[in-house]
């Protein structure tokens, strides 16, 4: 057996020291990868803990590595948990800032030096996104996003008027419980609580089946409660992921009494917060809200008691006036009424002076208008009657006169032809008689030759015989 | 010749159918003489008449206007 | 010539009939003296009645104005 | 003439039938006196009554007047 | 004239009645003063009962408004 | 006038009803003053019941007062 | 009224009641008082309960319950 040479052991790790300080002495690396095996030493603030890489499927670890903080990573450690809510622990997920180097006793040597929150925020609020999108998904008739705000069966629920009957979900010794019990039973205005506390472990995304538990024991003990208040203990430890699970997310949105949380998260509000009626920041502002709530309500009754007052006084006033209004009106009517009538009876007092005055005026002179006519007619009628009368004289003396005139014309006119048609009056003409035995002969006819005839003519008669007898026809 | 008895209006009758007569040439000159006699007469008689009534008339008017400016 | 108990009336009619018969010369002068001397009558009986209508008429005025100035 | 148990209406009634009468010219000569009468006498009785109205109407509507002064 | 158991009412209406009557004509004046003597005693009962109904309701209406200032 | 068994709802009713009745001038001089007696009496009736309950409120304002400060 | 039971609601829902009633003027002025002392209790008992234990609240509303019988 050969004896081959030899190094001292420190003179390797000497050398893989330097190969290791030549290769990653000064330089740092940003480093994505999953904790494991991790283990915290308080007193020291040193972090151990291992960084592996698994593959894609969830299987197999690729890679792994020893890491350790302390110091400066130790403080951003502790500054990323106050930043994400999230505990740095194993089998999470981060983007760590790492130094590299070899030392002869421990071996090779990662070192944190930093820790990107923004990373693990980003990823948390992936997380919260899924959680929230499936609770939308599963129960769409409890849950519902209206623009940024979910509305869900809890909120939607009344709050009864007074908050009085409470069932708070808390663990015992945080500061928040006590904290939200010191606030309420402290109240300025006196009001009394009834509170019963359901204890519990609020750390720990695990422990969301605990929490839940309580709540079904909440609504298993069918007590009247107006209200039940989710509080987180709050002290050095910040892990509200608790309170973005599915499983709280669901209860809380179809719990039947309104929820109000007091988480006391800082930054954004969990999913918890989301479903629950009535979100506030912190223990002591769910309280306030409580005493707030209670204290609106009897502001509201006593305004109603003042406006009672206000409003029976004002009532009785109205009434008041009313009544003087009806007594001025009643009083202003009556006097109408009678100084109407007084005005109406004089009226007619005045109407029946004057029209009985007219009337026997009136009378006064139809009688005189007779009076005159009957004793102007009669005179002129009988002076008609004279006229008529002397008119009648004159014509009968007229008339008379012309009837005796006319008969003596009359007369006249026989004296006249007479006188002419006497037998002396024709002889004195010439004319002569002619007789034949004391006959008047009127014709030759009457008469032969050898008559004797006697002629009468003016002044005698004479007697001759006719000797000559000779006819002719007249027409000579 | 007799005219007592007569009227005016038988008078002035009679003188008409004289003269009617006379007219008509059925009057023979031994008569005429003695119509126109009588017709004198009658003509005399209603002259007298008509005067007569004449006077009576005007002196009732004169007394009915006599009376009427009384 | 008789005219009691006529009336005026009566009186003016029967002379407007005399007057008719006058004028449409059917009064023979026999009669007219007489006719005449009634109408006259008439006439007077008329103016008579007609005066003593209107003083009895004026006196019944007279009276009444008298009255009325009372 | 009687006027007893005459009202005023009555009487007013007759003097205007009176009236129409005369002025027609339908009351003869003969009756035109009395008629005239008649209405004489209702006229008389006709202001009697329009006095005797007047004056107790006056007296009424002076009492009424003087009620209203009180 | 009576004016016993009359109410204002009635007696308001009868003068108004009256107050027709005069003026379309048909009261004669045989009549007249007897209505005009009856409106006269209604416009006097009328103006009483107005009179005393007026002072007792002033004297209601002094009791009200001093019971008021008490 | 008879308020006794009387409610305030009832007398303001009854008034307001008298109010509208003198306003409209239904109401007869007759009764006029009968009436307006009546509103007095309701009047007087409704405010002594509103004094009443005026003092009675008042005092149970007081009391609510009194016990809220305690 | 029934104040066995009575809660917040009950109490609130009944004060909004009696003011909306006397703002409205539909409480008659015969039962103001006693709405106003309904509305006295229930804010006794509102303030009362929101400071009581359980036990108080009950004689709270016992005490109520007296004095509406008396």
């Amino acid at each position: 057996m050969l004896s081959a040479p030899s190094i001292k052991l420190s003179a390797l790790t000497a050398r893989i020291q330097q190969v290791m300080k030549d290769a990653f002495a000064g330089q740092t690396f940003w480093v994505v990868a999953d904790v494991t095996n991790y283990s915290f030493y308080q007193q020291k603030q040193y972090h151990y803990f291992d960084l592996v890489e698994k593959e894609a499927n969830g299987g197999a670890v690729v890679a792994k590595v020893s890491a350790v903080a302390w110091g400066e990573g130790a403080l951003r450690i502790q500054a990323f948990e106050q930043a994400t809510g999230q505990v740095f622990k194993n089998d999470i997920h981060v983007l760590v800032k790492v130094s590299v180097s070899y030392h002869h006793v421990y071996g090779l040597q990662i070192t944190l030096l930093d820790i990107d929150t923004n990373f693990t925020i980003g990823l948390l609020e992936q997380q919260k996104q899924a959680v929230l999108k499936k609770l939308l998904e599963d129960m769409p008739g409890v849950i519902q996003k209206v623009g940024d705000r979910y509305e869900t069966l809890n909120n939607r629920l009344d709050l009864p008027p007074v908050i009085q009957r409470i069932a708070v979900v808390t663990s015992m010794n945080s500061a928040g419980y006590q904290d939200f019990r010191h606030t309420l039973e402290h109240n300025p205005f006196g009001f009394t609580f009834d509170i019963d506390y359901h204890f519990t472990v609020v750390q720990g995304e695990t422990k969301a089946e605990l929490v839940l538990q309580r709540l079904i024991d909440i609504f298993l003990s069918k007590k009247p409660y107006d209200a039940v208040v989710m509080i987180r203990g709050g002290g050095a430890q910040t892990d509200f992921l608790l309170f973005d699970t599915y499983l709280l997310g669901k209860a809380v949105a179809k719990f039947p009494l309104p929820v109000i949380t007091g988480i006391g998260h800082q930054k954004n509000e969990t999913v918890v917060d989301m479903m629950a009626h009535t979100p506030t920041k912190t223990p002591t502002k769910a309280a306030e809200f409580i005493i707030a709530h209670n204290r609106k309500f009897e502001v509201a009754v006593q305004t109603l008691q003042k406006n009672i007052v206000v409003r029976s006084q004002q009532l009785f006033h109205a009434h008041f006036q009313a009544l003087t209004t009806l007594q001025n009106s009643i009083n202003a009517s009556a006097q109408a009424i009678i100084s109407i009538h007084k005005d109406a009876v004089y009226d007619s007092k005045q109407w029946i002076v004057q029209q009985s005055r007219e009337r026997l005026h009136q009378q006064k002179q139809q009688l005189t208008q007779i009076t005159h006519d009957i004793t102007r007619s009669p005179a002129q009628q009988l002076l008609e009657q004279k006229h008529l009368l002397k008119e009648l004289q004159m014509n009968m003396a007229f008339k008379s006169k012309t009837v005796l005139q006319q008969q003596q014309l009359a007369v006249q006119h026989y004296n006249t032809v007479f006188k002419l048609l006497s037998p002396e009056n024709t002889l004195k003409r010439g004319f002569a008689i002619i007789q034949k035995n004391d006959q008047i002969i009127t014709g030759m006819q009457q008469l032969n030759e050898g008559d004797t005839i006697r002629i009468q003519m003016q002044g005698g008669k004479a007697t001759a015989t006719i000797t000559q007898k000779q006819s002719y026809d007249g027409h000579q | 010749m007799d005219t007592n008895n007569l009227t005016y209006e038988a008078a002035f009758e009679e003188l008409k159918e004289i003269e009617a007569d006379i007219a008509n040439e059925t009057v023979s000159v031994d008569v005429l003489a003695e119509k126109v006699k009588r017709a004198a007469a009658l003509i005399q008689f209603c002259q007298s008449k008509l005067r007569a009534t004449e006077v009576e008339v005007n002196n009732i008017i004169k007394q009915m206007e006599k009376t009427k400016k009384d």
